[in-house]
């Protein structure tokens, strides 16, 4: 078993018809995800990728006539917030926004209405997931992973891609990779992922990738030592990086001496965690 | 991308709280005739977007408009920090009774707005969050709901602000919010709000920090934006959304992924070295983005070796290998240059790098390795 | 409180909502000059607070502006269900496309904003449920969130709108929320939203029902009351916030407590009777008040009896009796009037009222039935 | 046991210096109710009550010293809402409040808030509870009902006083009042009391007293068809009000054909419930 999706899982391209949702749709199909609707305001009733995609004008529309179970949101940072909204009130059990650039005041709305639904959001501004041989959901290249017994989280994008093609070096394979993405405030964190992958029988060590700014790795690393029996491996990036500056990810900043990565390796340490210098240290250290 | 202390008490006055009588100079007989029109005792102030500006002879009383014209003469001549000072704020001098701090801010963890109070104003609140941690009152906001008044009295009740306050106190309070929620500011700050002696509050001094995410909807505030205090290679990162910062090493570095960047330079720091930058090309970057990225690396005179780490996914390798070569051709580049292309038309990149005067590295660690000996190299010379 | 249309669509239009050019008028001249400025065909229309007024003749057309003026002059002279025309809204005339129903109001089951939409505008949406249930689109809005684009959009999807009005009628949705929003309205209402020949979208008539309890927020909306509109009774009621419903009937009921008034005057139904009012005189009230209440029962010709019922609890029997007594005094009734005080004081005010030429009963029943009484026999003298 | 208050209960009244607040609070601690703070913001430190309760200048601190487990709210309608927001936010797991004239508008926010808190709203523009001879919260006078086995649950004030009245001169006496309150927007229905008063085993019967407007009396007819065992009596206010008036209670109105007394009382018999004519009646309805 795999954490989140599968091969049942059924997904919505919200922003299917624009430059970005349409190549990585392809991507996602070429994999073998069942891409099983688009929307686009505006656009209802076409068909895309070679006619096999419907349109959508609205998500409630998609839902009910495809069954959507996932949607994965490519629309522009200005109309992200919105497309969010549509997805949680339509009740889709997984978001996943791939969009980089919402405003903070966007999302602090955002999600406490995706947690009155119960729905889970992951993201926004990351990668997405991938179930290596079952399902891509966002925009993870396809072919860096094998399937296997390997649980990545991360906070990062093409870091993660560095530790599973490092895995894939090694003969290692993965059971699922989350990207929670680089953003101050996102829907899902490090322990939603970790508890998933201590319940999921398939992975039996974990990767977890983290980085500066913030206190994510520490209450993980508190998760981890109370509840947690599964080996884990850490890296955590920007040890060398100053305080006070924004290092790309709208999330990666030591701020009042929050978030620095020394502390976080510290943490997660003293819980028992792996914490190694390079990524490509990774598969080494998993046994 | 942060206001000057004379933009955020506009914005605050704007949302009804009460600041001082004043005017802001870009020359001295400007800032003569500010203090004509006040009246009485002013005070001077250099606007630069940097802490310390009082420590630094930046914040000077005035007894007389011609004083004023003098220190600001003074003001607007300083550099602080390496800040050039390019305007001044003159505002009626008051003599505080007591000095507050009141901000608003995102809080990462609880995923909400946070509202701080302090009865210990007029210093650093994280400094305070050192010595009195207990002087240090929060209200966390439901962000659908806003800030309510009875969490405004909280706080009132919680920092023992005098009760004649309290009234003009919730006021400011919900007038900061307002302030903090219409701008999407990521931090809105009074430090100090004092009370005068003619028993008033007033945000003496301010500070707005704003979500560069949120700027599309603030044509306004864009405008508000000094460009002759940003460095140019910090210009051109922003005008190509690239993500660059300057850092006082020798190895340059490019890399696409925020993630990875950081990797790289920590590598790189492991391997003995000092990263000169972060920078991260994003994602499916152009030849015409690489080659402006690897421009401005270029343009640092510390730097003396450049490491290009991409790992290809939707960014391809040799769109990334043209925009390298273009930047070569028109730089000329003499520091050695290390990259490792993986992913992506690596074939391809590798192909098209091989005739340039380039080392190449399979490994992150091996590539990282080879910058720092070739930088010390380079020093040796 | 309800908005007259042209205030209605003053306040849409403020909030971003495209309303016909057109202006008030209070005369036939100015209707003239309204539809000289506007040129073309104009609509002249009457402005009451009532449905209805197309099919009695105040709604009509106008090719020229003294056509207008001289329809002007008649409807301002109509009287439409009994009230006065004292303001004619002059429309530019337009010719719709099409007529959408557009409206936003409380849903008490959900407890929040409902947005409402149907393809079939132009009659009373009430109608439309009834013979064209499906043709009604409802979205549910969270009251800490407001109203979401995606949920205007699967409105305009729903009712099957050209898409090349979406955008607009978007805008039109936020517009019609805000100005539900900003004015605590309990309903804002377009109704129809046309769409014309030139293919923009249009609110041709516009509805506001204020909550009267927001009202302590809308200084500016009170005072768009016209006075003139209200019967005198009720605007005495309204001045001493007693609640007061004028009905057909002709036993004057005075009650404490809206429940019980309305079993009251159940009970006198039931008895054989029918009420000539609710009135609700509230808790606590003043002799004064009661006083007050007692006039505006007796200024209703119709009122053959006066029913008093009072449960006291914070109203006290021998404060309501006072009143009694005032109003007895200075109104001098010829009506007979039955009483039955229970509760807080009630022997002090039985004593009170004993001198008066008075009937009392001990229970709501025999009340009833003793009013019912004395209303036949009036009725044969 | 009664439902929702008793003797444990340590009332909070917000307001407790208003004429109103003071008034009944006075009238509550004569009943034996444990009044045991007040709040009037500005005002904390100050003795009311022949210096018996102390007053606050915030719920939070007031809950911290004295223990409070119920709120009553008396201050005026412009700050009710935000006086519930603070009661709910100090998570008082009963809130009573007897404000009449709150704008709609701030009802559905802070119904929202108070849902999200978990905690329990009675009103607003109600009497209040009481349970007698052990606790009165609110307004609802002291000497008109006995400790009895019959349950009442209105949506009128003195209506509901006439009830009690009728009841105790029939002899019979009250597990717990509840009057719920006349606002079309209340934090408490019908339904949620029946529910209580079904699982109390104090109570054998109830009377339910509705009126004119919304379709509580409605959903409240199904629950009792579907879940009540207990036997129900019940009276419907304004058979003869006409519609699309307002009849004195913000709620009190017939509109677009909802509402109607007519349609209450035969959902209401249709689901087993004796409906009377009226009030003096329902004594003799109850065995």
């Amino acid at each position: 078993m795999s954490i989140l999706i599968n091969k049942n899982t059924r997904l919505l391209v919200q922003g299917i018809t624009g430059q970005e949702g349409f190549f990585h749709s392809a991507h996602m199909m070429n994999y073998g995800t069942k891409v099983v609707a688009g929307v686009t305001p505006g656009k209802g009733g076409e068909w895309v990728l070679d006619g096999k995609i419907p349109v959508f004008d609205t998500v409630k529309s998609a839902v009910e006539v495809t069954g959507a179970n996932c949607s994965v949101i490519f629309v522009p940072a200005r109309f992200a917030a919105d497309a969010i909204l549509e997805a949680a009130d339509a009740e889709l059990p997984l978001i996943v926004c791939i969009t980089e650039g919402i405003p903070v005041s966007d999302m602090m709305r955002v999600q406490s209405f995706v947690q009155q639904k119960g729905v889970r959001l992951i993201g926004p501004n990351c990668p997405g997931l991938q179930t290596p041989g079952a399902c891509n959901v966002g925009i993870i290249p396809g072919q860096i992973a094998e399937a296997g017994s390997v649980g990545v989280v991360s906070r990062s994008g093409t870091l993660t891609y560095e530790v599973l093609y490092a895995l894939k070096l090694n003969g290692m394979g993965v059971s699922t990779c989350v990207g929670i993405g680089g953003d101050p405030i996102k829907g899902t964190n490090f322990i939603d992922v970790l508890g998933l992958f201590e319940d999921d029988p398939q992975t039996e060590s974990i990767v977890l990738i983290g980085e500066i700014g913030g206190t994510d790795e520490e209450r993980a690393a508190e998760f981890i030592r109370d509840r947690m029996t599964k080996q884990t491996v850490g890296f955590i990036a920007g040890k060398s990086a100053p305080p006070g500056k924004r290092m790309g990810h709208a999330g990666a900043i030591v701020e009042g001496g929050e978030g620095l990565a020394v502390d976080k390796i510290k943490a997660l340490t003293s819980a028992g965690v792996k914490v190694v210098d390079h990524p490509e240290q990774i598969p080494e250290m998993i046994f | 991308m942060k206001l000057h202390e004379y933009q955020s008490k506009a914005v605050f006055a704007e949302s009804g709280v009460p600041i001082p009588r004043g005017g802001v100079a870009s020359t001295a007989s400007e800032a003569k005739s500010i203090a004509q029109e006040l009246g009485g005792r002013v005070v001077v102030k250099a606007q630069v977007l940097v802490g310390g500006r009082g420590k630094a002879g930046g914040v000077r009383l005035a007894n007389s408009p011609l004083e004023a014209e003098d220190l600001a003469t003074q003001i607007l001549g300083m550099r602080i920090k390496g800040l050039p000072v390019s305007k001044v704020l003159v505002d009626e001098a008051v003599e505080p009774v007591a000095e507050i701090y009141l901000g608003v801010t995102n809080d990462r963890m609880m995923g909400c707005p946070v509202m701080i109070a302090s009865s210990e104003g007029g210093i650093d609140i994280e400094e305070v969050a050192r010595s009195d941690p207990e002087k240090i009152v929060r209200v966390y906001i439901d962000p659908l709901l806003g800030l309510q008044e009875f969490q405004a009295r909280y706080l009132a009740s919680a920092i023992e602000l005098p009760r004649n306050h309290w009234r003009e106190f919730i006021k400011i309070c919900l007038g900061l919010f307002n302030a903090y929620k219409k701008t999407d500011s990521t931090l809105a700050e009074i430090n100090p709000l004092v009370i005068t002696q003619d028993e008033k509050l007033l945000a003496l001094d301010g500070k707005i920090v704003l979500d560069d995410n949120g700027l599309f909807r603030h044509p306004e505030l864009v405008e508000m934006r000094n460009i002759d205090e940003e460095a140019p290679a910090e210009r051109e990162a922003r005008i190509y959304s690239l993500s660059y910062v300057k850092l006082e090493g020798e190895i340059g570095c490019m890399v696409n992924g925020a993630g990875l960047a950081m990797a790289t330079m920590d590598l790189t720091k492991l391997a003995g070295g000092e990263p000169a930058n972060f920078l991260d090309i994003g994602g499916g970057a152009s030849a015409e983005k690489v080659a402006v990225g690897l421009r401005i690396i270029l343009s640092d005179p510390n730097v003396k070796v450049v490491l290009v780490n991409v790992f290809g996914g939707i960014t391809r390798c040799d769109e990334v290998a043209r925009g390298i070569l273009s930047a070569i051709e028109s730089e000329k580049p003499e520091v050695p240059m290390v990259t490792r292309l993986v992913g992506t038309n690596e074939a391809e990149g590798r192909r098209l790098l091989a005739d340039a005067d380039m080392i190449t590295a399979s490994s992150l660690k091996e590539a990282a390795r080879i910058a720092v000996e070739k930088s010390k190299e380079v020093g040796k010379k």
